[in-house]
């Protein structure tokens, strides 16, 4: 088993970002290697290199000995690189066949060979045990089996390095099972696979080796056996956390949002869940944080709270009334407002003024004009009074939002939510992407807002934000909750094996050491 | 016998009518799968019926003719494809604006190459070739086999047009592009040249259709004689739900309706033909709102590709 | 009511007049290319310039006339303008225009006995209906069905066009039928002239008026807020609770009015009774003067007032200079590619330049 | 960005090429260059001076469309090559711009202006009545009965013209043309003067021919030649045998399905037998050129008369063209059955056409 592929000082410099400093990363032939960390660590910045969708700023790739340069992901791909995106690249009105087959060169003729190419797969599926009809249309499959066909794909066009990214992801437990076996399968025969992930018990179950990055560099490559599911949770998370700042002023006041069994299915029902029977309550004057990676059903919660998307069952009553039956607009107007996650795409209308933003969430209420107009000169007044108490950095109130910088964006939106007086603030990801001023600065609004009474529901995946501002964490995994800690009461190294899939009654349990993973996913 | 042999004629009539909006058709069909919504097909017509008209008065011969109208064609296509492919242009704009441009364009070129004569230039036009034998098929052998040779382009595009879309890599590539131009792009397909030449070859093959207008049924040019037959193509193609031999049924059954009323005149039974022209148009939307919530169209028709 | 108007609003800003600058200077671009391919079919460009100017601006009654060329553009500029600030392309001005003149007419010509000032309104409304209600279809068969309005309209333009022609030859026919022409519309429900001795009426008022309550609608109205805030980004419009069907419904609904507005002045100012073919493409022209003007109302009228020049300086042209008329449509035409591409390219250079401070900032840090 | 400038150079090439091509052939229309006058050829009258007189048509479609738009060319043509005026004329003019022009050339003291279709009625009238001093001619489709009097309004400036009973002639020689007994009349759209012509036909028809079945029918098109053609086909395929059509550049279509099945066609309009030498026997004009030369000394000499206009078949209103060889061609008793029906019906004698 010698060495594949090896990535040396890799920099990646994104417009005010760098995504990965310096990264040296190296792979064995034959072994499932994973990338593990948390969401902006670099990993699927780094894979994105490897198979030709970015240039690296500076470093080299060096395969099997051999310096390569990758212009584009055919470049990659016809040296053997295949990579698996969490957004599968699939057409869902062709086949399976016809998907593998685009932009396939082999062979002389014009002509498409299905037969022969569907023979190949299903050769290929069979050889490392899986299913797979060649002439079913794509869009007619599960996920699973779409995965199953990407995998196929890659091998089909010549793939020797697989790249899984987070792919277990999209499944369910027996996906994950069936997904595991074929890896196995792979590995048998010589290929090699990176299996990007920030689940603990898969990468300690199916890898070889591991690499764990933090904030764009490396942390260590380790020999999977040479690790504890807590020592990774140590690498992956393992920064010093603050408990300090805030202290209370005032106790926690009555229930205000009762959240009983809400669950949301995936749009085909046999798919799995989304979300899977969240219970959980937030109080008056506290702030609730929900932890947890990336994609485990945060978003999906934070639609189904703010009425944009219909759960499939259960209820969060809320002054009496159930949120999950109310219209968005019906929702927002009972004093609850919504930091979005992604302010360009949902919290700002870009290409509008900051007066027009500051309009966005109750320009068709009362008090922003009694008639069919807007009262744009109270926006105005409203705005100009917002923009100099949140000390926004804009020439003019009437600014576009896109020519701001991303820091003030977000402050266009956290002032507007928040001069709102909510009763109840659901804010997603608020810090995203922001410099430390800014973050401190709506760090303390979240706080002020907790002192005057508000409840406040906090996603993050930043674990430092969490444990700073929160009163109670919950842990989202696959759409679960893992459990339900207090900051002052909970470990890094628990918050990790909560966040890579442990859940907080088996942790305090045992001290659980290296128990199969496979109990939990059954 | 004699109902059988105007059964024939009607078929004969129906299938000649067909032949330029099943044209126009095929050329729109190939720049839908590019992902490329086209509205020009009446501009680019034509343009391209001038052109037909001109070629073949200058060189003496229809085929030179046909050459120039696809050469013309192809002139607004690469026009098509710079503005919104490269550019990046609103494609419904752009091809509202080819539409104006063919009609202003060929009565402006009309008058500058034949000036103004009491007689209309004639040219050498496509003659109806018989095919021995198959001709002689009772019923159907005329209608069939003794068109003029453009006419049988037409209808042998279309097990052509299939077999290269549905079942030859560069026809996977294309639809690829038109289904989803990041997935092509990341598979190694250079998704701009195939834009390019699929808008410049559809619009030659539209073109071919507005020179059979002026060139194969007739042998003259006259101001406005697309007469809608651009928008019954783009119809048709929905209609057809972006299949060849759908745009094929399609444009039949559209012409059928002209047949249809040609038969019933004759038979001097009138009904007001303001109605009969709506036909097509009203069958295209219904047919809009059977299909549109299956995906039958591509799925990133209309829509401008970024890379990157 | 007065604040409305007093409080200032600029939405546009720089980028908006350097936009409305480059397209500016485009259209210069495809006159002088224009000019280029009168002079190479063999007339004298600048003749016919100068011709087209005086035919537009020379006199009381040539500005008169750009001013009736100029009515119906503004409208059906409008109705394209108001579509796209819902993200939605109509294409169908030309048969809502249609539909709007054969409404306003019907009721012009078959309700009697009414006063002028009852009358007069209640045809206008009339063609509004007429041509609100066609859009309406197009709506509704997106938001119940999905089916893209890009084709529906352009399929009901035909369909609309088609019945005109037979209700103007059939049902509606000015008896006892000699000519493809309906009654005159009562004169109490014709529009005034506007500046005697030119055929300027009060329809470009109207106009007017309705370039005003565009404006009021989108920048100052509540509704008109939601409209563009799902025009511009559907997801954040769902995210504050915007019901966008409901606004596709309402937007097709007032452009395809607007349109019907174009159809229905035109026959009350200049036609007075309904012919087959009273539009020489008024509903298309509407597509590059929205495009010209970036959807706003001031920008429309000036997009307007391009195009009308263009009609009556190009009838003046064809008089003076015997420049064939179709050479303006020509013209038209590569000024909508000219704009076009100008706006494109603009984006591009912008985009460009963003990219280059970006690196510039990230080479500071 | 190289391939950008590539592909617009391209495009700019092509512009450029069909440019050229567009300059080489140089045959511009040159009416306007002016003729010998005549002055001598008519007496100059009192009131003006017949080559001083402005003349201008106004066209609804173009001067080429071997039809309606292009008899009304060739008249003030034929005003110009007489009395060496100016063949002015302005073409494809909308409805909604017919004032404009007319009030263009009102206001410089054109002395007869030519609104050529019945669709610009209105503009006409409205345009006579403001400017009294120019003679308004409004080319008028006639219904045979009177109820048109209802519709011609009473401005003594403006004048109806247009001749009447061309439906007669034309049936007349289509009842001795045909061998099968069927004819056929295809009219472009459904308007009330095209219903006067097809009410002639039959009149026509049975002034020669008893036994023969006459179609008239309506194409619902003036542009769409193929469509046209293919309807015609239609009925030569029924056994129809003698076809003439009005509809304007679409009715070229009917002549060249005549052409192709080898029947017999009647041109209209214009001497359409350039369009099918094969086809077209004879060609029945509105006689333009002779009712406009008739209304512009009218003018001059001072004896214009507003209203009603008409020119009968015996007013030489509807002429007929050469037989461009097909009486060698024609059997010899059709021949001259036509030559003497013509007769008869300019002279007036088989009733007052």
């Amino acid at each position: 088993m010698g060495v594949i592929l090896e990535m040396e000082n890799i920099c990646k410099q994104f417009p005010g970002v760098l995504a990965n400093d310096c990264i040296c990363f190296s792979v064995n032939e034959g072994e499932v290697h994973a990338l593990l960390g948390e969401n902006g660590a670099g990993k699927s910045t780094l894979m994105n290199i490897l198979c030709g969708l970015y240039k690296p700023t500076s470093g080299e790739i060096r395969l099997e000995g051999e310096t390569v340069r990758f212009n584009s992901a055919r470049d990659a791909m016809e040296r053997g690189i295949g990579m698996v995106h969490q957004h599968f690249m699939l057409i869902p009105t062709m086949t399976v066949t016809e998907n593998c087959l685009i932009g396939d060169k082999e062979g002389s003729s014009v002509k498409l060979d299905r037969k022969e190419a569907g023979r190949r797969l299903r050769e290929l599926a069979e050889r490392y045990g899986m299913e797979i009809d060649p002439d079913a249309v794509v869009g007619t499959l599960s996920v699973g089996e779409m995965q199953r066909v990407e995998i196929v794909k890659a091998l089909f066009r010549g793939a020797k390095i697989l790249i899984l990214d987070e792919p277990t992801a999209v499944l369910t437990p027996q996906e994950a099972r069936a997904l595991f076996k074929m890896i196995r399968a792979l590995t048998d025969h010589q290929f090699t696979v990176i299996f990007i992930s920030h689940k603990l018990d898969e990468v300690k179950e199916i890898s070889d080796r591991v690499t764990v990055l933090r904030q764009g560099t490396v942390v260590g490559t380790h020999d999977i056996d040479d690790c504890s599911i807590e020592d990774l949770a140590r690498l992956m998370v393992g920064r010093d956390i603050y408990f300090d700042a805030v202290t209370r002023q005032q106790p926690i006041g009555d229930t205000l949002l009762d959240v009983n069994n809400l669950s949301l299915h995936r749009e085909k029902s046999n798919d799995g869940k989304l979300l899977d029977d969240l219970t959980f309550e937030v109080h008056e004057g506290e702030i609730l944080g929900i932890a947890g990676v990336d994609g485990n059903g945060q978003a999906e919660l934070v639609e189904c709270l703010t009425g944009i998307r219909k759960a499939s069952s259960g209820e969060a009553l809320y002054r009496g009334k159930n949120l999950l039956d109310l219209s968005t607009r019906e929702i927002m107007s009972h004093d609850v407002s919504h930091i979005p996650q992604d302010r360009q795409k949902t919290g700002l209308v870009m290409p509008m003024t900051l007066v027009e933003n500051f309009a966005l969430q109750d320009y068709y209420k009362k008090s922003f004009g009694k008639s069919v107009f807007l009262d744009w000169s109270g926006v105005e007044e409203r705005s100009t009074k917002l923009i100099q108490d949140f000390s926004i950095k804009t020439p003019s109130p009437y600014e576009l939002a896109q020519n701001l910088s991303g820091g003030n964006q977000q402050k266009v939106v956290v002032a507007r939510e928040i001069s709102r007086q909510p009763q109840l603030l659901i804010a997603m990801h608020p810090t995203r992407g922001l410099d430390v001023g800014a973050v401190e600065y709506i760090h303390n609004q979240l706080i002020d807002q907790r002192d005057k009474g508000v409840g406040v529901v906090l996603v993050s995946t930043e674990m430092e934000e969490i444990m700073r501002l929160s009163d109670r964490i919950i842990v989202l995994y696959e759409g679960r909750a893992m459990g339900c800690v207090r900051p002052s009461e909970t470990t890094v190294e628990e918050m990790g094996l909560m966040m890579g899939g442990r859940t907080l009654d088996d942790i305090r349990k045992g001290r659980v050491n290296g128990t199969p993973a496979e109990e939990k996913m059954m | 016998m004699d109902l059988l042999q105007t059964i024939g004629g009607y078929l004969f009539t129906d299938i000649r009518m067909a032949a330029p909006v099943l044209l126009a058709g095929l050329g729109l069909l190939l720049m839908n799968w590019s992902g490329l919504l086209n509205i020009g097909a009446e501009g680019t017509m034509l343009i391209a019926a001038l052109a037909a008209v001109a070629g073949s008065h200058y060189f003496g011969s229809v085929w030179m003719g046909l050459l120039l109208a696809m050469l013309a064609g192809a002139v607004f296509g690469l026009l098509f494809a710079v503005l919104t492919v490269t550019l990046r242009a609103n494609q419904t704009v752009v091809g509202a604006a080819i539409n104006i441009l063919g009609l202003s364009l060929s009565t402006t070129l009309n008058r500058v190459l034949f000036g103004v004569e009491t007689t209309v230039t004639k040219v050498d036009s496509f003659k109806v070739l018989e095919i021995p034998l198959l001709s002689k098929i009772p019923v159907i052998g005329q209608a069939f086999f003794a068109q003029m040779p453009i006419v049988y382009i037409a209808f042998l595009l279309v097990p052509v047009m299939h077999y290269f879309l549905f079942k030859t890599k560069p026809g996977l590539n294309l639809r690829s592009v038109g289904e989803n131009p990041r997935v092509a792009d990341t598979l190694g397909i250079n998704v701009y040249r195939t834009q390019y030449l699929a808008t410049i070859i559809g619009s030659m093959i539209i073109a071919a259709g507005g020179a059979f207008l002026s060139t194969g049924l007739l042998n003259f040019f006259t101001e406005d004689m697309v007469a809608g037959r651009g928008y019954i193509a783009l119809a048709a193609v929905i209609f057809g739900k972006y299949k060849p031999a759908g745009i094929m049924i399609a444009a039949m059954i559209f012409m059928a309706g002209n047949v249809v009323s040609n038969v019933l005149q004759v038979a001097g039974v009138g009904i007001p033909y303001t109605f009969l022209t709506m036909i097509p148009y009203i069958l295209t939307i219904v047919a809009l709102t059977i299909f549109a919530s299956r995906a039958v169209a591509p799925a990133s028709l209309g829509k401008p590709y970024k890379r990157g | 009511m007065k604040a409305l108007f007093t409080t200032k609003m600029k939405t546009q800003g720089k980028a908006g007049a350097k936009q409305v600058l480059v397209s500016f200077g485009a259209t210069v671009f495809a006159l002088a290319l224009g000019m280029l391919l009168i002079y190479a079919i063999g007339f004298d460009p600048f003749s016919a310039v100068v011709a087209m100017v005086d035919g537009a601006f020379g006199s009381k009654n040539a500005f008169g006339e750009t001013l009736v060329k100029m009515t119906p553009l503004i409208f059906t500029g409008m109705s394209y303008a108001l579509a796209s600030r819902c993200g939605l392309t109509n294409l169908g001005m030309e048969g809502q225009l249609y539909m709007g003149a054969l409404a306003g007419t019907a009721t012009g010509v078959y309700v009697s006995g009414l006063p002028a000032a009852l009358h007069l309104p209640l045809t206008i409304l009339a063609g509004f209906l007429g041509g609100a209600l066609w859009g309406l279809i197009a709506g509704a068969l997106k938001v119940r069905f999905g089916a893209s309005e890009i084709i529906t309209t352009v399929m009901l333009n035909t369909i609309a066009i088609s019945f005109i022609d037979y209700m103007v030859n059939g049902p509606m026919i000015e008896p006892p039928g000699i000519n493809c022409q309906t009654q005159p519309v009562q004169s109490t429900a014709q529009l005034p002239n506007l500046i005697s001795g030119t055929r300027a009426h009060w329809g470009f008022v109207i106009a007017i008026v309705f370039v005003v309550l565009f404006w009021l609608f989108l920048w100052r109205s509540k509704r008109g807020y939601e409209v563009r805030v799902a025009g511009l980004n559907l997801s954040a419009a769902r995210y504050s609770g915007i019901h966008t069907d409901k606004n596709i419904l309402l937007v097709m609904f007032l452009a395809g009015g607007l349109a019907g507005l174009a159809g229905c002045n035109e026959i009350l100012g200049i036609q007075i009774r309904m012919i087959p073919e009273i539009s020489p493409g008024y509903g298309f022209d509407g597509i590059a003067v929205s495009l010209i003007g970036n959807n706003t109302p001031f920008g429309i009228v000036i997009g307007a007032l391009l195009f009308g020049a263009f009609r009556a300086g190009g009838n003046r042209m064809q008089i003076r200079a015997k420049v064939p008329n179709a050479i303006v449509s020509v013209v038209q035409a590569l000024v909508i590619f000219a704009v076009v591409a100008s706006q494109m390219l603009l984006d591009k250079w912008n985009e460009h330049q963003m990219k280059k401070m970006n690196r510039q900032e990230s080479e500071v840090a | 960005m190289k391939k950008c400038l590539a592909v617009l150079l391209a495009v700019l090439l092509v512009f450029g090429a069909v440019a050229i091509a567009g300059c080489a052939p140089k045959d511009q229309p040159d009416a306007s260059k002016p003729k010998e006058t005549k002055a001598g050829e008519v007496d100059g009258g009192e009131k003006k001076d017949p080559s001083k007189m402005k003349v201008v048509a106004l066209l609804s479609g173009v001067i080429t469309d071997n039809g309606w738009n292009q008899i009304c060319y060739e008249s003030v043509k034929n005003l110009a090559d007489k009395y060496g005026i100016a063949a002015e004329y302005n073409e494809n003019i909308a409805v909604s711009d017919m004032a404009e022009y007319i009030r263009t050339y009102a206001e410089e003291k054109y002395d007869m202006i030519i609104v050529h279709g019945s669709q610009f009625k209105a503009s006409a009238e409205e345009m006579a009545r403001k400017y009294p001093d120019s003679h308004f001619c409004l080319s008028y489709g006639f219904r045979v009965d009177e109820s048109t009097a209802d519709q011609v309004e009473d401005i003594p400036n403006l004048a109806y013209v247009g001749p009447v009973n061309m439906g007669v002639l034309i049936g007349a020689i289509m009842g001795i043309l045909t061998d099968n007994n069927k004819v056929v009349f295809l009219g472009g759209q459904d308007i009330p003067a095209i219903t006067d012509i097809v009410s002639g036909i039959k009149e026509g028809v049975s002034l020669t021919n008893k036994d023969a079945a006459v179609m008239t029918d309506y194409l619902g098109t003036l542009t769409d030649a193929d469509l046209a053609k293919e309807r015609a086909l239609a009925f030569i395929d029924d056994g129809y045998d003698v076809i003439s059509a009005s509809a304007n550049t679409a009715q070229l279509g009917c002549l060249h399905a005549a052409e192709e099945r080898g029947v017999y066609a009647l041109g209209f309009n214009g001497d359409q037998y350039g369009v099918a030498p094969n086809a077209v026997v004879l060609s029945v004009m509105r006689n333009y050129p002779a009712i406009y030369e008739d209304v512009f000394l009218s003018i001059a000499e001072g004896t214009w008369k507003s209203g009603m206009v008409v020119y009968t078949l015996k007013d030489n209103g509807t002429s007929v063209s050469d037989w461009h060889g097909w009486d060698k061609k024609l059997p010899k008793e059709k021949v001259d059955a036509i030559n003497d029906v013509i007769q008869k019906l300019y002279k007036g004698e088989l009733g007052d056409y």
